[in-house]
């Protein structure tokens, strides 16, 4: 069905649509909406879960926890300050291997308090050992939601999944949204089946300790399912654009990078302001092109060594800062791209913070100085 | 592509009116649209802007809309805060809702309309509430989307009994601003 | 750069905002002070034996005027108080 | 203390508050109480964010910002780092909101209760996350629809009862805890002058209406901070050497008063075909 | 004084010498023995200090903030599950640029639940903001202690510090440590005295909330003063040398890195082992060496470029792991590394999680695989 | 329940907590009343050290170990999944330390309390952090002396009042809160009881003595919990819709007694010439 | 690999930390079942009329000894059950 | 280097002894010294183990000890774990705390030493606190550190009234080791 939604309402449709059984979430600007809307959905018998009133997000994903273990599909939604404070059971969770599905409206953090979008909440979680998807509009932030219960939830993976959506950009701005039936839904998403669940005829401990001997073989799996999830983000989607006719790029979606000699490198909404950009310079006659890095964890490094690696220079654009280092996906293209035999220029560009808005222009100036960084130009 | 601001007051319904014709061109005319308020909470009574992009083909630029093609604004208290006509384009379209003519706008190279949107959504809604019918004055100058596109936009966003009443403002609103166009003061 | 910032730091007189005006009728007024321990902005000076307001920060809450024991406060429509063709708001 | 001691000077002015927001008025009783030498610590909060957020910053006196869960620890250190500077003479004042004092804030303020150091930690109660735009809290009363406790089918508002705040605060047997309301405006400088000159943490939490968060006039906003007395649904209290006190109301109203006149209450009117 | 400590008491003492003003601090293991040795120091009247006995992490970073915006020197120590749950204050406390001195106790991360070293807790904060100092020995972690209050509080710099430091290998581990005079240490560090605190004279807000248009100001300057952190670590390093006669290499340490073929990368105490490794086999003619990363941030990629660039491997030893990619001063030193002419061979390793021992043995076969990918071995 | 009464069956045995541990023995018996349809849901304190790391797991129920602060909420998150899930029938027992319960777990009870969910809050309360090696915690009664409030000069042990954790619960108006004593295992038992049948969430606080921690000999661990309610320094107290009722004392022994067979109080003695 | 470990599972019997044996009288035993109740450990197993200990998980604490009413358990040194020579624990 | 195991329960003071010894060469001898515990929390009662690693230089390997030079047993209920003689290196010494003759250790090319130093503690402390003595009765065997140095550490690590007692049970255990020395039983 085509509506008009922001992608608030779109994550909180896909949760209607994944038949979400337990829910808790705390508000949190701009995520609310998500919740109120999850909140409204039961009210109105539209969905039929548990929605946990819970007095933080620390709690928020504690109960998810609790009701995943116990063998429900769960999710919850969040955002800045929200997830720093749940910060302690990311860890727990994804160490845990229970298949919570989160969104995470991007917001960016204090001090100096803000309530607009940059990456540096989620970014900042990277090492937390979650999944994390970077959406660019409303539709891919319902379909990924959908998606994020396959990749979750998958055998070999068993890892739980930010989706990552920017703030009012993205949560408060509608658009065209394709709603896709359930019974499609249904078909596409089974219910969760859960191996390991509490049960007294089974009794277990769930997250023992466990000294030098175990542990890191336990680190080590959580990185071997990392390992899987990058097929098995790949092949989902392959699967969901298959049924439902729109696809994603998987980990990483390069945009007219065919010959390019300047790349940039995107996270999120600005992709789409950016592939403006880049029509308009094609059109201009420079070589330019875009990969937007869908996953940000497992990292696509395999993809932008193949995409990148024939570019001049690849700029990319942080929306966030590794304080004392730069921009943490620049960083993370360029060890990447180490070791190629012909390295393109890595440059970095941290733009975006704390709801600055990145223009056209903006977008242009970045091309502008990496073309000129090109062999070619100088 | 088109490019709209709207202006009003914390609880007035700007958002909802920016929202409202987007919806109308996106789900009732196949065409493509975005719409967003200023990204800020709105406290009751504090100027708020909320801002609309409509287009034949997907809409991709997400950044801020620095010159819109159009402004609506929705009470003339709000031209005190004299940011109301900031980068409208050459040749753009001011929408104003006003009892009487301002004077002095340093308008320039526009279109002007002036309409008394209050006093009709008094009329038929009982209360100032003019959101909805100035989207159907929008609607009715410009004819960027049809009366019928906000008809079904107004009913999917309202309650059945509010969705009646506000299709009847906005209606109302639709043919008032039909008559007027084309007779927009250039400034 | 560090965010510490002086207060108070005033960008916007939030005046703007309203759209009813208080207007005092002086003479019922009898100095009781209940508008003004009730007004949530502090914009109702004492005055011996009286009040006045002052309108850079009164949002035309309303709350002086249906408090005041003795109606002495009435609110008014602001755009009455523009000029046919606009003018000052305050 | 009586209207005409209070000071004339405004420490909190030119906020971004909702017009009639019972929030900033109780604030500025309390500061026009408490005086210049005070340091406001607050938390995200629709006060934080009508009085801290540059360009409009609305305080007189010094104001911390600190992280949602975190306000009365904060006050904790820093009525340490004044101690230790030799300035005890400034005054602590810890705000927050019902949100950030009786669910996500609950557990620094037991601490710093506890420990037991001089400051005062103000709780305005506008029954609600209002900053976020209306979700439920702990402290949200029976029965009153929000953004997370919709009416809908077999769904009526929020189901359960009021967190009793003020009990859990007093069981932490501090020197001084009270409830009051904006609408009792010399009860509620009384109890602020008490807990000025409490020995240890005082704590009050005062009735503050909202406007959009509740659904009604803005000029109600005192009169439904009486109301909520008058009608039995906010008690007047003060707990001191172990000892509680409650007002009595005098004037005593049906509820059906109090809740006629909010938009989250209209479903339970309407359920009884609104009679009574 | 020459003594015999471990380096949960060496930080105590370090506590003690610089005359902190507020300490506020949370048990947890193993890091429960500093905050227990304040404890005692106080109520031995050796320490003239407010101990504040708060109820979690959280509160106790908050408490901190509170009493540093008061105008107090301040400390905590923490460790792992501690430091996530404080961890939303993290970024508050960089954010709002309050010197906070805070030790640190490396442990792995739960779930599942280990007590016992990795530096999965600290490395994951790495976007906080944070300057973070991993130390070697017991009396580095003293000395690091007492530089870290200078580079701190610096005006150009006022962003917190990390000392950290592995738990049991050292916190538990006693050895040889000098002590120095107190007369001494005043000489090298003087009273706090801050530029900005809460005084009712100068009434200001601490940390306000900020719009898209000032908001990545802030952020830049943050970034700048960790810029300006890497002259003053490495000066206060200096003048500490000069003072004491003990110097730890500023941002990086290089051990026998001259003509090394071979450099593995370290952090923290496994350095000490490596160090004797490196002296037996460069014994046995092969040429390896070490560089120790002091800091990670401000991470030290100029240091690296230098001392790296020469070699022809470079192995890196994680005891860490960002799931999805690999150990974090992996991708980081790649990242240093990248762009030069001659770019040396970089290996990650991840070893040493939730305690797992790193033996002399494990660390020559690191030396020998890496040295396997030598050219000239080849 | 009598004690023949009582199962068999053991569901926590080879812990390796300390020889005399009373946590380990209120589980024990707990678990003994709730039977095998429990699942246990717990945090970092002695008792998840001591009965699930591997290669030593104790229970024979399942067991979920939470983050510190986390208990409560993992608890309404189990009875909401177990809920959806159609198995209402499994019990969920949270169990924490004096520590996880009324300083870093109080919000999430608080929180858990108030959603009023069905479920049974077992705080074993040997009054300080013992995990760590017996640090103070809200717990620590007023005078003891641990690894955190030291003895020296000036410096008497623990500054504060014990923090009264059963009547913060009560203030929660739950069905059912209780404290309890390993020393008087009945009136334990019966509690256990009331408890599983409470409607909504019950709250027992058991006070076990820990022999390293208390610093005294493993087998006066039941000698030293009866005492303890003897001398009145822990009262028997249970809070059923609305009502407090507390166990009268029938043998009051000084407290001085109590005291003497503790080394964390030995320094009150000695003040007073270790008399009387 | 889940951390998820089925339970229970004991790798080390903790019977081999007891320092103090608990040893009953039989004949003075009334079969109360205080020793049985107050064990922290369960290593008291209820017999008719009677109890006796399993030593495999009983750390010694005494508290059976303790609390038996009858004094029908007496505590003995562990070490004294070694042979010369030493011997097996248990 | 020297590597020491100590090994006896949770309350018995191995970490301490381990730590004593350390300090004694460290602080006293001006030699270089680590020690530390078996990483773990200990619960009262269970078999525990600390390292102590002596050396002329400082010392840099911070890796676990697997292959000690000596092992110390402070209780001969420990035995029964079956791993106190782990790793032990040839040549290496095995000192036992026991009131009897122990048979059949597995031990092999090692020097075996028994030393019933429980009694000596509760001769002279009144209780079987052995660790001092173990300390003392070592140094005594080996000569890896003085009696003096000894008790500086012990003077160090105790309050004055106890270190006093301590230090004779060390200095009897001390010249009980020394006549031992050399009177191991090979094995
Ligand atoms: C950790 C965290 N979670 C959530 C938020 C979002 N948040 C900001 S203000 C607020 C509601 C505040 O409610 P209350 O304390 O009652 O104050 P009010 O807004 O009603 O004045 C919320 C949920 C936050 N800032 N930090
Ligand atoms: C967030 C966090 N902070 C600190 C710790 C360390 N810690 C583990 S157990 C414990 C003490 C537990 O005390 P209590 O709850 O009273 O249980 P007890 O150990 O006394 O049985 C502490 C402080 C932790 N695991 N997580
Ligand atoms: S209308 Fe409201 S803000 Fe204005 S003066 Fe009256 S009470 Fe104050
Ligand atoms: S409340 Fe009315 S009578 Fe009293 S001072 Fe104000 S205006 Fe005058
Ligand atoms: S929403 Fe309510 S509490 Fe918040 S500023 Fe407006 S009136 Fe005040
Ligand atoms: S320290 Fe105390 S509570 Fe912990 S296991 Fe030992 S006896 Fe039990
Ligand atoms: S307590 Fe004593 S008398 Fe009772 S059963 Fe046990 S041994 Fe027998
Ligand atoms: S000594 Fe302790 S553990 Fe052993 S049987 Fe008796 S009570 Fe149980
Ligand atoms: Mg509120
Ligand atoms: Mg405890």
């Amino acid at each position: 069905m085509r509506d008009y939604r922001n992608a608030n309402e779109a994550v909180a449709l896909a949760v209607r649509l994944a038949r979400v059984e337990v829910v808790a979430a705390y508000p949190i600007t701009p995520q609310t909406a998500i919740v109120e809307e999850i909140a409204g959905q039961i009210a109105r018998g539209e969905l039929d879960a548990e929605y946990i009133r819970v007095e933080s997000e620390h709690s928020a994903l504690a109960a998810c926890y609790g009701a995943a273990v116990a063998g429900a599909r769960v999710f919850t939604a969040t955002s800045s300050q929200g997830l720093a404070y749940m910060y302690e059971m990311l860890h727990y969770a994804s160490g845990s291997r229970v298949p919570v599905v989160m969104a995470v409206v991007n917001r960016g953090l204090a001090a100096p308090w803000t309530i607009w979008t940059d990456h540096q909440d989620s970014v900042s979680c990277r090492d937390t050992g979650w999944i994390q998807l970077y959406v660019e509009t409303a539709q891919e932030a319902l379909d990924t939601a959908l998606q994020a219960y396959r990749i979750a939830e998958h055998g070999e993976v068993l890892t739980p999944v930010m989706v990552c959506l920017d703030g009012f950009v993205l949560s408060h701005t509608e658009e065209v949204v394709e709603i896709p039936r359930q019974e499609e839904v249904d078909s596409f998403l089974p219910p969760y089946r859960p191996a390991y669940y509490v049960d007294p005829e089974r009794p277990a401990v769930f997250a023992p300790g466990m000294g030098p001997d175990l542990y890191p073989s336990y680190k080590r799996s959580q990185q071997l399912a990392m390992e899987k999830a990058r097929e098995v983000i790949k092949a989902v989607d392959e699967e969901f654009g298959a049924l439902f006719g729109r696809r994603y790029g998987g980990l990483a979606e390069p945009y007219r990078c065919e010959g390019a000699k300047a790349v940039l490198v995107t996270l999120g909404s600005v992709t789409s302001t950016a592939r403006e950009v880049v029509d308009r310079l094609r059109q201009q006659g420079h070589a330019v092109g875009l990969l937007r890095l869908r996953a940000l964890r497992p990292f696509p490094a395999q993809e932008i060594r193949e995409i990148l690696g024939g570019a001049e220079v690849v700029a990319v654009l942080d929306r966030n800062c590794s304080f004392g280092l730069e921009g943490a996906v620049c960083t993370e293209v360029k060890a990447a791209l180490y070791g190629l035999a012909r390295q393109p220029q890595v440059l970095g560009f941290i733009r975006g913070l704390g709801g600055q808005d990145i223009s056209q222009a903006d977008i242009e100036e970045i091309f502008q100085h990496a073309l000129s960084f090109s062999p070619g130009r100088r | 592509m088109l490019q709209i601001r709207w202006h009003g007051r914390g609880g007035q319904g700007v958002v909802a009116a920016a929202r409202l014709l987007g919806r109308a061109a996106a789900v009732y005319e196949g065409r493509y649209a975005l719409s967003f308020p200023s990204f800020g909470t709105e406290r009751r009574g504090a100027p708020v802007k909320a801002f609309t992009r409509l287009g034949d083909r997907p809409i991709r630029d997400r950044s801020q809309i620095y010159t819109p093609d159009c402004v609506v604004v929705f009470d003339v208290t709000l031209l005190e805060g004299g940011d109301t006509w900031q980068g409208l384009r050459h040749g753009g379209i001011f929408l104003l809702n006003a009892p009487f003519e301002p004077h002095s706008l340093p308008l320039q190279g526009v279109t002007f309309y002036r309409v008394d949107v209050t006093a009709l959504a008094r009329e038929v809604l009982g209360q100032p509430l003019v959101n909805t019918a100035m989207v159907g004055v929008l609607a009715g100058i410009t004819g960027w989307v049809s009366g019928e596109a906000v008809k079904g936009a107004i009913f999917d966003l309202f309650p059945a009994r509010l969705a009646e009443k506000n299709w009847l403002a906005a209606e109302k609103a639709y043919l008032l601003g039909q008559e007027l166009r084309e007779k927009g003061r250039r400034a | 750069m560090i965010p510490v910032l002086p207060t108070p730091h005033l960008s916007s007189r939030t005046g703007a905002w309203r759209m009813l005006r208080p207007v005092l009728e002086a003479e019922k007024c009898n100095g009781c002070l209940v508008c003004w321990l009730f007004c949530p902005e502090g914009s109702i000076r004492r005055e011996n034996g009286s009040v006045s307001i002052d309108l850079d920060y009164c949002k035309g809450c309303g709350i002086c005027a249906r408090e005041c024991p003795r109606r002495a406060l009435r609110m008014v429509e602001e755009a009455s108080f523009m000029g046919e063709g606009g003018g000052k708001l305050a | 203390m009586r209207i005409e001691e209070l000071r004339e000077e405004e420490f909190v002015c030119g906020s971004f508050a909702c017009a009639g927001c019972g929030a900033i008025l109780a604030v500025r009783l309390a500061l026009k109480v408490l005086g210049p030498e005070t340091v406001v610590v607050t938390t995200p909060s629709c006060l934080l964010g009508v009085t801290t957020f540059y360009p409009q910053l609305a305080f007189k006196v010094p104001c911390v910002n600190v992280p949602f869960p975190a306000t009365a620890a904060a006050v904790s250190g820093l009525v340490a780092g004044l101690r230790r500077k030799g300035r005890e003479n400034v005054r602590v004042l810890g705000i927050a909101g019902d949100g950030g004092t009786v669910d996500i804030g609950l557990q620094a303020l037991s601490g710093a209760l506890e420990r037991g150091d001089r400051f005062i930690f103000l709780c305005y109660d506008n029954e609600a996350y209002m900053n976020t735009g209306g979700q439920r809290s702990g402290s949200t009363p029976l029965g009153a629809s929000t953004a997370t406790t919709p009416v809908g089918r077999g769904a009526k508002g929020e189901d359960r009862p009021k967190k009793d705040m003020l009990r859990i605060v007093a069981a932490h047997n501090i020197p001084y805890a009270a409830s009051a309301s904006i609408g009792y405006p010399a009860d509620y400088i009384r109890k602020l002058e008490k807990a000025v000159k409490a020995g240890g943490p005082a704590y009050i939490q005062v009735l503050t209406p909202c406007p959009p968060g509740w659904g009604y006039r803005s000029d109600l906003t005192v009169h439904l901070a009486r109301l909520a007395v008058q009608a039995g649904q906010w008690a007047l209290a003060e707990y001191e050497e172990g000892a509680w006190r409650v007002k009595e109301v005098s004037n005593p109203r049906p509820v059906r008063e109090y809740w006629a006149l909010q938009k989250r209450f209209a479903h339970l009117l309407q359920e009884s075909g609104g009679e009574g």
